[in-house]
Parts: structure tokens; sequence; C-alpha cells
């Protein structure tokens, strides 16, 4: 076997972290602005308002948090998943850069919009 | 290692297969697994959409109403409830599976891995519960 | 003794065959028998020539792991009745290669048993003269669940990323790799770590949990993984941030 | 088992992978002494009155006094014994024990044992495995016991295995009779092994009841069920031990008392209440109840959990709501191949240990939990005397080419006859004729008769059956080798049975009901004629310091 120092526990913690944090914030967020207020279940705050409390900067600095983690969980996900479910394994650096790379990509690109 | 039976390792007629590449359809237990890593797209999706709002956020009001419009039409709509239960699975799961990684104890007495599983539960309610003050009461 | 049940069992006899074949036996269905019960009715009645592995009957020796119906079962454990009407599909454990009828072969197996150093690791051993490590039933506690492994690979044949990538070191060997590691009277832990901290080790699990769930005996070698993970992040983080202690 | 010194090279040669071994079974316990209110004395008295003096004193000596020592070692590599809330190594009370002295890992002590034992040899770069390899012949030559032949079971290979020195480890052959706890490999396979290369077989009328074994499987119910206060209960809910001379009942377990006593009199007792009418009878023939719902849910939990899960699981009964149907099977050989204290066998070269040999410490009953001991003690003995053995004796003599082709001629003809017995019939008839023959209670005309049906079956089985002709995994050779082996230890039973006149511990004829020391304080020893039957010789009992005496049970004690 080869025992090759592995950097999976880096992506691994990102993944985590990324799990965690999404599955206690998105479902109340995305049930709330993609579903609740566009059906009309609950009114939806003025713009103003939203504004106030999205760009508090702690609110800012979780939602970076949240965005970047997520998208690093969502690609070490999907990584192994094209790996398992289509075999992929032989391509697993292309894939890896794809995923790692898109979920950097995106964590710049927020920053970005954020600050 | 059994070295002296080196001549029948990966002997010749031993019969090997290999697994098809659409191997999870065959069972409901590995549907569930590809269904439970594909919840990673939802996720994706989900931030996205909260990069989106941000941005229209910042733009103007004009931009900020007119994705308000937008994600009304029922096409959206429809992705929102898709990603919502993906999502939702992907919280189940996960508070599931955090106690098996995850020993606590207090003193001598090790947490049981329901407690924790529930403690994870109670946070996510009252964690969703102030959002959704915050947000309804503007 | 008045119905019975067909079982379709898979045969292989590389003398003969190029690959499986399924051979069709009637069995008698009694309420006490189990599965292997209706091996070996077969084979003392119907057919002398069919082979499989068994031994102790009360599923402690992990010898007679077999797929029934697509799912990774220990056959002296699991009744008859509780898959009548039949019939009962038997297939040789997946994942591994076959050498005969319902017989795989388990060197890799055994090989990667080897690797993750499943002894107690001393720097210092003290002499038997003076007496048992002290460990109390607490720290038994710790590692006791992931000692009752006992080598049936059910968790293998479940687990579908060894069927993908053979070279994973997989559930079993890893969760006793945990069983020494969480043992008080243990110090191989980086010894361990440095050997599953690869690809092929621990990172390979993408926690399907299949493994814990087909396990006979509750060792629940996916947990044992995800701690593992926990613990291998931990101290990758700390090898960083913390160059200099060590 | 074996401490290794670097010039040696080991091979450990396993029909199953050593981790699968019939040791993998063991429940309850091993004994050794280790705790302050416990003697080395106490333990070698329960022993040699349990074995109702039929065992070598010196051997016994040895035996408690290194018992310790070696328990501690598989402490060391790791075995997770269960621990008191100090720390310390935890014991459990024993039938027949006066003193809590046996130690236990749950209810799955040889479990533990075997697999950190098995874990723990991985370490050992000497040690060679042949996993799944067959013996099927020792090499003697000169004198001397130079190797095995064996196949390799995965392709049919056919190989000498040669080594300076040999150990026999092969277990025991419970599956001579039909409701026995003993696995599927335990077929006395190294018994016959040394008894045609001529080394004799001792003692082996003295064959082990359990009690409480289930009716249909005989899947044992461990002792420890009872010493954790589970009570044994006729058809009309009668503690019917008291009726035997076994203590009077009490709500606790009373070690050396009722339920607590000596199997060969737990087991006998059973056949007296059966005569009586007062057992209950169902599909696979007369049973009692083992009670032990009593204990509660807890304690059953955390004590005998095992037993809980074998009943739940391969009987479909919850002991925590249900009594549990038992009945005597049988469990343990005391006899075996005749060793010395230093588990030498009479040929050069050749050494046992474990329940293949007998030393002996168990004489006419074995007493729960001192066989894994045992196994530590002799194992570790055999070890020692082997190393010795291999540097005195350099280089292997010419002969042992032509006796491996002999072999492999043997074998290979036996693939290819044309026989019309089935194995599974002759094993059978084999099966029923050694338990109405030579069961619980024998006497000179079932023994007389067994004899006569084995010689019978001897005689079929040359023209034994083969439909399965390949290389590959041939579990129908195998088993007709086995059978081989079961017929002639048999053998050895029954005319070994039959030339004791007497009644002692486990072996006991209904028409000599008493124990007679002045002719049979000695142990038998089995020879191989060249026509296949058995001579029995006998070789006097080594007492030294613990004259012959009664053994008494319950409040007389
Ligand atoms: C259900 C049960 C419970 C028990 N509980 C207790 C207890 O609580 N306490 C106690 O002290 N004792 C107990 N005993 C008794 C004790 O477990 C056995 O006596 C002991 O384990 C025997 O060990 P062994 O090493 O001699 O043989 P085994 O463990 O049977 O090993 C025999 C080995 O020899 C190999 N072998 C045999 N034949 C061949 C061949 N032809 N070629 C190659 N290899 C071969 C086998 O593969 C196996 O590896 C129990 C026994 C049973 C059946
Ligand atoms: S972990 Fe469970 S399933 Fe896997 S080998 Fe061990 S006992 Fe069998
Ligand atoms: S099934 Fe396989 S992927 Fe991991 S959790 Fe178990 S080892
Ligand atoms: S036969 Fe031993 S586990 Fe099934």
């Amino acid at each position: 076997m080869s025992a090759k120092k592995s950097n999976d526990p880096f992506f691994w913690t990102l993944f985590g972290a990324g799990g965690a944090l999404s599955a206690m914030l998105i479902p109340a967020f995305l049930f709330l602005f993609g579903i609740a207020t566009p059906l009309g279940w609950v009114e939806g705050p003025a713009y103003e308002s939203v504004k106030m409390v999205l760009l508090h900067p702690l609110a800012r600095i979780v939602a970076f948090f949240l965005v970047s983690l997520s998208l690093f969980h969502g690609a070490h996900r999907f990584r192994f998943t094209l790996y398992d479910g289509l075999q992929l394994k032989h391509l697993f650096q292309l894939i890896a850069v794809i995923c790692y790379g898109g979920a950097l990509a995106g964590s710049i690109v927020t920053g970005y919009i954020l600050w | 290692m059994n070295r002296n039976a080196h001549h029948t390792l990966h002997h010749p007629k031993w019969y090997r297969v290999q697994k098809p590449i659409f191997w999870w359809v065959k069972r409901f237990a590995d549907i569930r697994f590809i269904f439970r890593e594909l919840t990673s797209l939802a996720v994706a999706y989900s931030v996205i959409l909260l990069v989106v709002i941000y941005r229209a956020l910042l733009t103007s009001e004009a931009a900020y109403t007119s994705l308000t419009t937008t994600l009304r039409e029922p096409f959206w709509v429809t992705i929102n409830v898709i990603a919502l239960g993906a999502v939702l699975y992907h919280t189940f799961t996960w508070f599931n599976l955090a106690p098996r990684a995850i020993v606590m104890r207090l003193g001598k007495w090790r947490i049981p891995d329901l407690m924790i599983a529930g403690g994870n539960y109670a946070a996510w309610i009252v964690i969703s519960g102030v959002i959704y003050l915050a947000y309804v009461s503007g | 003794m008045a119905s019975t049940i067909t079982i379709e069992v898979s045969r292989y006899r590389p003398e003969e065959e190029s690959e499986p074949v399924f051979q069709s036996y009637e069995v008698p269905l009694r309420s006490d028998w189990v599965i292997l019960d209706g091996l070996n009715y077969i084979k003392n009645e119907l057919d002398g020539s069919l082979s499989f592995r068994w031994s102790c009957r009360m599923g402690v020796c992990g010898s007679c792991g077999m797929m029934i119906n697509g799912e990774p079962v220990l056959t002296c454990a699991a009744f008859l009745e509780s898959y009548a009407p039949g019939p009962i599909r038997i297939e040789p454990l997946q994942h591994f290669p076959v050498v005969r009828d319902l017989v795989t072969d388990m060197e890799d197996f055994m090989g990667k048993l080897t690797t993750v150093k499943p002894w107690v690791v001393r720097e210092e051993e003290k002499p038997v003269e003076e007496g048992e490590y002290k460990q109390t039933p607490e720290q038994l506690a710790d590692f006791k669940r992931y000692s009752m492994c006992i080598n049936c690979m059910l968790c293998y044949s479940a687990c579908p990323v060894y069927g993908l990538e053979p070279e994973f070191t997989g559930p079993a060997a890893i969760a006793l790799a945990q069983r020494y590691n969480l043992d008080s009277r243990d110090e191989g832990n980086d010894d361990r770590m440095e050997i599953l901290s690869h690809d092929e080790g621990i990172w390979s699990c993408t926690l399907v949990g299949e493994c814990s769930e087909v396990c006979p005996k509750d060792v629940d070698p996916a947990g044992a993984i995800q701690r593992y993970k926990l613990a291998g992040a931990t101290s990758w983080w700390k090898s960083i941030l913390l160059p200099w202690q060590k | 088992m074996f401490e290794s010194d670097p010039t040696l090279t080991i091979a450990v040669v396993s029909k199953v992978y050593p981790m699968r071994s019939h040791t993998v079974s063991a429940e309850g316990g091993a004994a050794a002494v280790i705790k302050p209110n416990d003697s080395l004395e106490d333990h070698i008295y329960d022993t040699i009155s349990g074995a109702d003096w039929m065992c070598d004193q010196d051997a016994v000596e040895a035996f408690v006094n290194e018992a310790p020592k070696e328990m501690l070692q598989l402490e060391h590599w790791g075995c997770p014994w269960n621990r008191e809330e100090d720390g310390t190594v935890a014991v459990r009370p024993f039938g027949g024990m006066k003193i809590q002295r046996t130690w236990y890992a749950a209810d799955k002590t040889g479990f533990h044992m075997l697999h950190t034992l098995f874990q723990t040899s991985l370490k050992y770069d000497p040690i060679e495995r042949f996993d799944e390899w067959f013996v099927t012949r020792l090499l003697v030559e000169d004198g001397r016991c130079q190797g095995v032949v064996a196949v390799e079971l995965a392709t049919g290979r056919i190989q000498p295995i040669l080594g300076r020195s040999v150990i026999l480890s092969t277990g025991g052959c419970g599956k001579i009779f039909p409701f026995t706890t003993n696995a599927n490999i335990k077929n006395g396979d190294g018994m016959a092994l040394a008894y045609r290369a001529g080394v004799p077989l001792k003692d082996m009328e003295f064959i082990q009841y359990h009690p409480t074994g289930l009716p249909f499987t005989g899947i044992l119910i461990t002792e420890a069920s009872r010493a954790e206060g589970g009570i044994l209960v006729n058809k009309d809910g009668y503690r019917y031990l008291q009726d035997y001379d076994l203590g009077t009942p009490h709500p606790k377990p009373v070690l050396r008392s009722m339920e607590l006593g000596p199997r060969d009199r737990l087991s006998q007792a059973f056949v007296k209440e059966q005569e009586k009418g007062r057992t209950l009878e169902g599909e696979y023939g007369h049973y009692v109840h083992l009670d032990v719902r009593h204990l509660g849910e807890k304690i059953i939990d955390s004590r005998i959990p095992f037993v809980r899960e074998l009943c739940l699981k391969y009987e479909n009964i919850d002991p925590v709501k249900e009594m549990i149907p038992v009945r005597p099977v049988i469990h343990y050989v005391m006899g075996g191949v005749h060793t010395d204290i230093d588990s030498a066998t009479p040929l050069g070269g050749l050494f046992a240990a474990g329940e293949v040999a007998c030393v002996s410490i168990n004489g006419a009953n074995r007493l729960g939990s001192n066989s894994l001991t045992e196994l530590l003690v002799f194992g570790a003995r055999a070890g020692r005397s082997a190393a010795e053995f291999a540097k005195a004796h350099q280089g292997f003599t010419n002969g042992i080419e032509s006796q491996v082709l002999d072999e492999e001629n043997r074998l290979n003809t036996l693939l290819n006859s044309d026989g019309t017995e089935k194995v599974a019939d002759i094993r059978s008839e084999m099966h029923e004729t050694m338990e109405s023959g030579a069961g619980i209670y024998r006497s000179r005309d079932t023994l007389e008769q067994s004899s006569q049906k084995i010689r019978e079956l001897q005689e079929r089985y040359s023209r034994v059956k083969v439909e399965d002709r390949s290389m590959t995994f041939n579990t129908e050779l195998t088993s007709i080798l086995e059978l081989g082996y079961m017929l002639d230890v048999a053998e050895t039973i029954i005319q070994s049975a039959l030339q004791r006149e007497e009644s002692r511990g486990s072996h006991q004829r209904t028409d000599f009901p008493e124990r007679d020391d002045d002719q049979f304080l000695s142990h038998s020893l089995a020879y191989r004629e060249d026509d296949g039957s058995s001579r029995v010789d006998y070789l006097p009992v080594k007492i030294t310091k613990w004259p012959p005496g009664e053994r008494v049970y319950g409040e007389k004690k």
C-alpha cells in the first residue's frame, strides 16, 4: 500500500464544518426565502429591514463562513460521489481540482460581493 | 501474511466480478446512500442562492424586488422545494451520524448517542426559530 | 415435515465452469432450521460436492457469511422461515474473489489485518511478575465494543467503497486498530495513525454506514472510522499549527 | 503461545483460519489463582477432587503454579478481562471450584483469548502460517516425528511440511457424538494422527457431558449462567439436584453445591430424573429447564449477554421472560494423546497440548474453566520442549520422501475411488451407536454392541462414496478424512470404556457402579493394533500429596 501522506484531513475538516453549519442554518433560510415568502405564507420583511439584518457585520461573517464551508462540503461530497457512483477514480486529480477549485472560486467571489 | 501461500494469492482460477457502473440502483440502501451524497448539490445550490440574494441586496432595492419576484415563479418554487427536501435529508442524516464520531463525557459518564443527536436537534430547532422570528418580525 | 423451500445456490467449479451458475435444491422448511442447516442438508443428502465454510453454528467463529438475497448475512444466524416462501438465493460474499461455490478468498483481508498492528504496542513492557496492568471498567468499556469483531467480513461485502477500491483498508481492520488505540494499555496510537491516515486508509471511507448495518456483532465500524477521522484531522491540524510539538 | 527465540522458525498449520478455531466458542472463563483470599493449594485440591483422583498430581501442581503467570501474560497482550472498580482483574465463581477464581471476558472468554493470541502472533515474523491446510499424516522416520503431510484446501496441493519437532494442538473430538457443543472442526484429527503413528491415547473413556446445552443445536449455555444464580428445575418446577446429594437449595448460588456442582454429577442427575419420568419431552428428546428469569434483565445483560443473544437468535427464546430448555450435551474429552508433564509424547519430536492432549490434569472430569488455562500453560510448555528438541536434532532423514509419495497416492486413490457408502449415513450411524453405547451411563452390553457397530462402520468406510472430485476446496474430501479420524477415535473410546470396570467421574458403568481404586487408579492407554482395533494398557496415576478421598459436594464439604 502506498502510504502517501494524505491532504484529506484538511478537506475533511472543511467538509465536516460545512456539513454541520449547513445542516443547522440552511433549512430555515431556504424555507423562508425560497418557499414561504414566494408563496405568500409569510410576509417577507421590507427591503430596508432585510438589509439591516443581513448586512450587519456579524451576519456577513456568518454568511461568508456558511457559504464558503458549505461549498467545500458540497465539493468534497460530490467528488466522492463521482468516484463511487460513476467509478471515475482514474480521473481523481482532475475531479479534485475542479471540485475544490470551484469551491475556492466561489468563496472568493462571495468575499468580493460581501465586502 | 501467509507468505508460503503466495502462489494462491490472486490465483488465476478465482472468479472475480467487477462492480457495474450503476451498482447502486440494485439495492434500496445503496440508492439511499447515493441520494444522501447528492444532497451536496442542494447544499451548494442553497448557498449560491444566498449569495445571489446578497448581491441583489447590495446592488439596489429594485434588484432585490426583481429577485423576489423571480423567486415567485413556479419554476423556482419547485426547485426550492426539491432543494429543501434534500437539505432536510442532509440535516437528518448529519445529526444522526454525528454522535458516531464524537464521544462526550461528563466525568465518568459517557453521554449516550441519542442525547447527542437530541442536543443537535434541539439546537437546530432553537436556531431555526430565532431565524424565523427575526425574519417575520422584520 | 410438511413444507419445503427452494434454495438457489451459486455454484462455481473452476475446473468446469468459467463463471458461476445457479443450482436449485428443495430443503425441508423447519422452524428451528437456519440457512446453514439447509446447506448442510443439501451437502449430506442431496449433493456432496457443494462447498462452503462453517464451524461453530453459534455466530462466533465468523466463517459462514454469505450473500442471502443480495444481503451479507451469517447463515448460522438466519432462520429459513424468515425467508419463506422463498426461493432463497445464496451467493458467496461479494467483493471477494470466489475460490469455489460459496467459498471466497480471504488473503486480502488477512493481510490488511496485519498492517494495522492489532497488538498491544508499548515502549516498555512491564514484567509479568509485577502483575496486571490496571484498567477500570470504564476504560474497558471504551474499547470493548470494537473488540467484539469476529472477522466475518460481512462489512467488507456491504461496503461499496471496498467493492470499488480493493486497496481500501476497510471497516473491520480499522475498527480493530481503533480497538487497540482506545485500550488504556496500548501506546501504539501514533504508529497506527501513520499507517491509516493515507488515502487508502480512513480517508477512503465516505461513511456509507452499511458496514455497521450488517455487522452481526454490533461493532459499529462506521463509528470507529468516524472517530478515527476526527482524531486524524485533529492531529493533522496540530502538526500544521503547532509543528514544534510532537 | 510461542514466545520467540530468533533462531527458530515456526509454522502454524490449521485447517481453518486460526481465529476460527473452536476455542473461540468458549464462554465462561479461565481459572487461575490471583486474589489474596485464594491459594494455589485450593485450586490444586479442587482440580484433583473434581477429577475423581484420576489426574497426575505433579501435573496439576505445575498447572496451577504456572497458571497465573500465563494468564497475566495474556493480560499484557491485551486480553479484555473484566475488571473490578479498582482496575484489577475480576473473577467469578465456577462449578466445582471452592473459591471464585475464574477470570472472564464477559461470556466470550475463549473468543477474546483466541483473538488476542492470534492478533499478537501477527507481530512475530518467524511465525509462518499455513491457513486452511489440512493435515492428513504425521511423518515419522528414524523413531521421531519430522513433520506432517497437509493438503492446501484452496488448491488441493498435497505437500509435506517438515519440522524438527511437531506440536499437536488440534482440539477435541466431540463430533463423534450427535449432540455436542463442539464445532464442526472437532473430529479428533490429532488424536487419530498420533494414534496411527503408534502413540497411545490416554483415558479416552472419560468424556464430559455439559449439563446445559440447547436441545436441537447443542449450543452451550455457559456455566456462568448458573454461577450468576440460574437454577435447574424439572417439569414440576422442582430443583431436582437436591435429591442427588448435591446440597440443599438456597436462593443465592453456593459454591460447590447444587447448580454449581461438577458437570458429571449434574448430567448424571439428569438421566436419573429422566428415568423417574420427571423431565419434559420435546422434538429432540428429553430436557429440563434452566431458569434465570429472577436475575432480571439488567444482570442478564451485563453478566451473561451472550446467553441471551444465543437464545434469541438461535432458539427464539428470551431468557428474561422464559425458561431455557436444556439437556446434557457432549462437551469435552478429558482423554487424549498421552503426554508427560513437559507435553512430550512417547514419540520423539512429537508434542501435544490442549484438548487433544492428556497430561493429565483433568482426570475423570474436567472442572469448568480449567481447560482454557490448560491451553496456555501446557501450550507454553510444549513450545519450550519442542524448541529444545528442535535444537538438539538437526536435519531430516531420507525416507521421508517416499512417505510423502505414499500419502499422495493414498489421497489421490481416495479421490478417484468408486464407493457406494454415503458419508452422512456412516456418520449418523456412528453418532447413534456412540450415544446409545457410550453415553452418560454405560454397560458391558451396550459397549459391546457399539464396538461391533464401529467395526462394521470401519469396514463400510473403506467403500465410501466420493461425489466431489475437484482439487479446489473439496470439503467432501475433508469430511471423509475426518470421518476416518473419528471412527478410529471412537474405537479407542469404546475399548477403554469396556475395560474400565468401575465408575468414576464421567465414566459410569451400570454394571460396576462403584469406584475401584485398587484396580483402576490407573490411566488407560489405547494402542492401535495392525487390524485397526485397540489394545488397552494401564499406567498408574501419580499421587503425590493428596491421597484419594471421597468427592463431596453440597453441605457436606
Ligand atoms: C462451547 C464451549 C464452551 C467452552 N467453555 C469453556 C470455558 O468456559 N472454560 C474453559 O476452560 N473451557 C471451555 N471449553 C473448553 C475449551 O474451549 C476447549 O477445550 C479448548 O478451547 C480447546 O482448545 P484447543 O486449542 O485444544 O483446540 P481448538 O481451539 O479446537 O483448535 C484446534 C485447531 O486445530 C486445527 N486442526 C484440527 N485438525 C486439523 C487438521 N487435521 N489439520 C490441520 N489443522 C487441524 C483446527 O483448525 C484448529 O485451529 C469450552 C468448549 C466449548 C465447546
Ligand atoms: S466488524 Fe462486524 S461485520 Fe465486520 S468483520 Fe467484524 S463482526 Fe463482521
Ligand atoms: S460501509 Fe464503507 S464507506 Fe465507510 S462507513 Fe462503512 S466503511
Ligand atoms: S458457523 Fe460460526 S459464525 Fe456461523
